[in-house]
């Protein structure tokens, strides 16, 4: 962590600006990087900056309510606070936000697929991480591994942060490459691919609970009556749920992809989420979360929206 | 106990039912044994996820109902480690209690558990630390691979009924002492803490503030659940077409908002950290005053799954300095 | 070969496409009977989720209808249904739901043969398509 | 092996509505193979609508009634008792029961009873009332509070006529506040309990009713001198398989729906976070 920040956390500390600070703790693989709240200043050094934060930070807030924080934040969580500031959720004057500059999140399943052995260990060097264990030692790079919605992120930096930290991040491309793939498919071939993602599903709903801006008190899929998802595990029901979500999605996320990583079971959410980001993008040229108070993209309107589709 | 040949062993065990081996993501047909515990445990094959159990249809003004038993072929499950052997136990000590549970008796009895001392215990792995061994002779048979041969003995009347273990020769002196220096060495292999008197902590510290702070990480999904050997909770809900439907059950979890929400809107466990206590010390306390075996196995399979870092082991080390043990 | 008869379930829109379909009736104008109507106050009612559980529960096609932009009863309903129907509509077909099953028209009420002509491309559209049940369809 | 997930068939006989808003209903049914159900006041029954689910109601009739028709009472709020509410006369309901354990009515006997409810959680009660007038010799002083929100949600009111004018047993009804019309007492349970102040000699007490109520209600209770092993009350709890299988009405290791759901405050002390 950057010495200036761990500094200027301290003072905050100290003067009583802020209660505490919500930030990451780096373990050792294969243990994971977890969110802690930190309230006394010896505490900071066990925030770290890691390629291994896989959640959205954002998450956490509302398990804050009340306490002056200071955040740490990437692009996607600062967007994740400004969306739920925007559908007041929180305040976004409660919290003290620090950018961090995002080099992206790493898929460890990537990792695993790249490193045909027992993993012992894994260091971060700059773009390069070092993975260790009974087949020796490789060297992959960052890139290689990315989780698939760093690959589609728009903005890796924090837009409203109140400090932003300088340094490197990953290159904004947005080019969806994934979702004009699966776009060129033919219909069957689509549901072909998307039947045997959602077979996996073993409803968990990490994926819900892990996501910042799934915050409903009842889910629809918890919904009795009406009954939008039935139980069990049916293709058509875990269809349903995903698609549902999404819909609940879209022009909201901010393409975190906390949910895609935190599925046990591996399910590509991203190739939906990036869909509903690219969706809002083209048609209503809308990213989710650049400040407290846009209005998520379908509760507003503009007169020329596309509407070709529409006999 | 018995020195046999492995083929052999699997050609014996084939006649008595579909052989499921251990592979690393689960227990699987026509596999080669992998040498790592299941990322799944054999959990489905006592409750599958989802069970239709009732059909009702109106043929013509009465309603008929109808029980729905699978055709249960026989099984089984070859290589399990002796936690997931033990979880097994476990969840019967629920289903064949009083009144028992028909659908899971019928799946029951069609199973065969050929569990092997677990030579190779995960970075996750804790059994050691609730008083169990990998070395556990449990199941219907204990088997012991060694490079050619299984040292292999029945446990139990179905165990001792699949093979006929007269046709195989003794082990001898030597390779009980193989076994004893392998399941010595595993065993100080195995991190060691101990929560062998844990429940007694947890009551105590049932009230504590600290549950807030070690609840804090969670954020209450399922997957733990899920992937848990012993977890067992479900949830019964009704499905209706036109003119028929049916009852089923489903895997469900304690982490959820629903499973205890009454009609009226109270929840006796509303607060996140809540559910999270009543997840530990179901498996650490209640299960234990009721059966007198704690109701987690230490396969860490929960650690290894959590999507935000939660750690079982962790958390009872915490309780356990809180409460002045070391 | 039977051809079988695609159920189309239709949500249309109190103040004109409802009031449309009502006019095709008194002008004795023939429509498909495939199209099953549900009656909401405004297009912008329609929860794309309708949508999904529709599917799910076994429908062939979906086709909403609203008033034409400007004319909307509540003002601007209908801008609002718009956005969420580019949405859905972009995100089954994403998963695989053929295009031809999902629809969307603005009809106002004086457009009786309108809604007698849509409710026959919408049919038309679907009977092209090979019979396989929907993709969400459950099975049982 | 007998399969207790499996209901019985019962046609629902009669129904009529409770509360003026028509959210309480009561409804009677009887087994479509003419069986009588073996059962005691406080055990409950897991009642189903087929094709709409299951869920645990209080039975609250008692088995010292004539004939073979059980009682129940619903609130109309969820799924099952909406159904239930729809349900038609001579329409089938599965049923599995009697379920769970009951009062201790052998402890009870020869003592006072003092009884204390509110809403539309009087069905147990009921029960044990009607049970205790039939066998009235068996029993000392009964005292009965029952309080609701408002008159038009007192339930049994045509049976509390009737208990009063029996005048063997103490009966107190009592609204949160005063309405036109209502002549009776105005308060909330808890205060009227201090203000009558049944005593505990001889006595047993049961609460049944919402938590808010039974949560004010117990310190009353505790100072008026009753023990905690001689406060009973019934647990609500969302229940699923009855059986104490499915796991999720559990307060600490005990199941509602097994062990319970009556239970007394000496029982129930430690676990108050929970229910």
């Amino acid at each position: 962590m950057d010495k200036k920040i761990i500094e200027l956390l301290k003072e905050k500390l100290e003067n009583g600006e802020i209660e505490g600070v919500l930030g990451f703790e780096r373990k050792q693989y294969p243990e994971k990087n977890g969110v802690i709240f930190v309230n006394h200043s010896e505490g900071l050094k066990r925030i770290a900056d890691s390629l291994f934060n896989t959640l959205n930070i954002a998450t956490y807030l509302g398990k804050l309510k009340g306490k002056k924080v200071a955040v740490l934040v990437r692009g996607c969580e600062e967007r994740a606070i400004n969306m739920l500031s925007v559908e007041n959720q929180l305040n976004r004057e409660e919290f003290f936000l620090i950018g961090l500059p995002c080099q992206g999140i790493v898929n460890i399943r990537k990792v695993k697929s790249l490193y045909k052995g027992e993993i012992k260990n894994i260091e971060e060097k700059d773009r390069l991480i070092i993975v260790e264990g009974d087949k020796g030692k490789i060297e992959i790079s960052v890139s290689k591994v990315l989780s698939n919605s760093c690959l589609d992120c728009q903005r890796p930096t924090s837009p409203t942060a109140d400090i932003n930290i300088e340094g490197d991040t990953i290159s904004p491309d947005a080019d969806f490459l994934k979702v004009k793939e699966i776009e060129s498919l033919s219909f069957p071939d689509r549901w072909e691919m998307f039947k045997n993602e959602f077979e996996l599903c073993i409803r968990c709903y990490s994926c819900r609970e892990v996501c910042p801006l799934c915050y409903c008190e009842t889910c629809f899929v918890d919904s009795s009556d009406p009954q939008w998802v039935e139980p069990g595990k049916d293709v058509s029901d875990i269809a349903s749920f995903h698609l549902i979500r999404m819909l609940h999605m879209a022009g909201r996320c901010v393409g975190c992809g906390a949910c895609e990583i935190a599925c046990p079971e591996g399910i590509k959410l991203s190739y939906l989420t990036s869909k509903i980001a690219k969706d809002v993008k083209e048609a209503f040229n809308y990213e989710s979360g650049l400040t407290a108070t846009q209005k998520p993209a379908l509760s507003e309107f503009k007169q020329n929206d596309k509407g070709e589709f529409i006999l | 106990m018995k020195k046999i040949p492995k083929a052999e062993f699997i050609k014996e065990l084939s006649k008595w039912g579909k052989i499921f081996f251990r592979t690393d993501e689960g227990f699987l047909e026509n596999n080669e044994l992998s040498n790592r515990r299941p990322s799944k445990p054999p959990k489905k094959f006592v409750i599958p996820q989802e069970e239709i159990y009732l059909l009702f249809y109106r043929p013509e003004q009465k309603i008929v109902q109808k029980e729905i038993f699978r055709k249960e072929e026989k099984k089984v499950i070859f290589g399990l480690y002796p936690c997931d052997a033990k979880s097994i136990e476990l969840i019967d000590l629920n289903f064949l209690k009083d009144p028992k549970d028909p659908y899971y008796v019928k799946r029951r009895e069609s199973l065969l558990l050929v569990t092997e001392a677990c030579t190779h215990p995960s970075t996750h792995c804790f059994c050691t630390s609730l008083g169990d061994s990998p070395f556990d002779r449990r199941g219907d048979i204990f088997a012991f691979g060694m490079k050619d041969y299984y040292l292999a003995e029945p446990l139990s009347d179905r165990g001792r009924e699949a093979i006929l273990w007269d046709k195989f020769a003794n082990a001898t002196e030597d390779d009980g002492k193989l076994l004893e220096k392998a399941k010595k060495e595993i065993e100080k292999s195995l991190e060691q803490f101990d929560f062998k008197n844990i429940h007694k902590i947890l009551y105590q510290k049932y009230k504590d503030k600290i549950w807030d702070e070690l609840a804090f990480k969670c954020v209450n999904c399922g997957a733990c659940t899920f992937y848990c050997p012993t977890c067992y909770c479900f949830d019964v809900q009704d499905v209706e077409r036109t003119n028929w439907g049916y009852r089923e059950r489903v895997w469900d979890s304690c982490m959820f908002t629903i499973y205890s929400l009454e009609t009226s809107g109270h929840n006796p466990r509303s607060a996140k950290m809540t559910r999270l206590r009543n997840r530990v010390m179901h498996k650490f306390a209640y299960y234990q005053t009721s059966y007198g075996e704690y109701g987690c196995v230490g396969c860490g399979r929960c650690i290894d799954i959590c999507p935000v870092g939660f750690d079982i082991r962790e958390t009872l080390k915490t309780l356990k300095l809180e409460a002045g043990h070391d | 070969m039977e051809e079988k008869e695609p159920k189309i379930l239709t949500f249309l829109c109190n103040w004109c496409s409802y009031a449309a379909a009502d006019l095709t009736g008194t002008s004795r104008i023939q429509y498909p009977p495939n199209v099953k109507v549900i009656r909401v106050p405004c297009s912008g009612r329609v929860n794309p989720q309708f949508l999904v559980k529709a599917f799910h529960d076994g429908v062939d096609g979906v086709w909403v209808s609203g008033c034409h932009l400007g004319d909307c009863h509540y003002t601007e309903g209908n801008y609002y249904a718009q956005r969420r129907f580019l949405i859905i509509k972009s995100l089954l077909e994403y998963v695989g739901i053929e295009s031809e099953r999902i629809h969307f028209s603005w009809i106002s009420a004086s457009e009786g043969k309108r809604f007698a002509d849509i409710a026959t491309k919408v049919t038309e559209d679907l009977k092209k398509l090979d019979s396989s049940p929907v993709i969400l369809a459950k099975k049982r | 092996m007998i399969n207790p997930y499996k209901a019985e068939v019962a046609t629902l006989v009669r129904n009529n509505f409770e509360s003026d808003d028509r959210a309480i209903k009561t409804i009677y049914l009887e087994f479509e193979n003419g069986k009588k159900m073996e059962y005691i006041p406080g055990q409950f029954c897991e009642l189903s609508v087929f094709g709409k689910g299951e869920a645990p109601f209080g039975i609250a009739s008692s088995p010292t009634e004539e004939g073979k028709v059980l009682e129940f009472t619903a609130n109309r709020a969820g799924l099952v008792t909406k159904a239930l509410h729809e349900t038609e006369i001579g329409e089938e309901i599965g049923i599995r029961g009697p379920l769970g354990n009951g009062f201790p009515i052998s402890k009870f006997t020869h003592h006072n009873l003092v009884i204390i409810g509110g809403g539309f959680a009087f069905t147990t009660l009921r029960s044990l009332l009607v049970f205790a007038l039939h066998n009235r010799s068996d029993f000392g002083n009964i005292e009965v509070i029952y309080g609701a929100r408002e008159p038009g949600l007192l339930i049994y009111k045509n049976e509390f006529k009737k208990w009063r004018e029996r005048g063997d047993v103490n009966i107190y009804l009592t609204v949160d506040k005063e309405f036109p019309g209502w002549k009776g007492r105005v308060g909330f349970v808890p205060q009227v309990v201090g203000e009558i102040a049944p005593s505990e000699k001889d006595a047993y007490a049961v609460i049944c009713g919402p938590p808010v109520m039974i949560n004010f209600t117990l310190p009353v209770m505790l100072k008026l001198g009753f023990a905690r092993d001689k406060i009973y009350t019934s647990l609500e709890k969302r229940m699923k398989c009855g059986i104490g299988k499915c796991g999720r009405c559990n307060i600490w290791s005990k199941y509602v729906c097994k062990d319970g759901p009556v239970f007394s405050f000496a029982e129930i002390e430690e676990l108050a976070e929970e229910h």
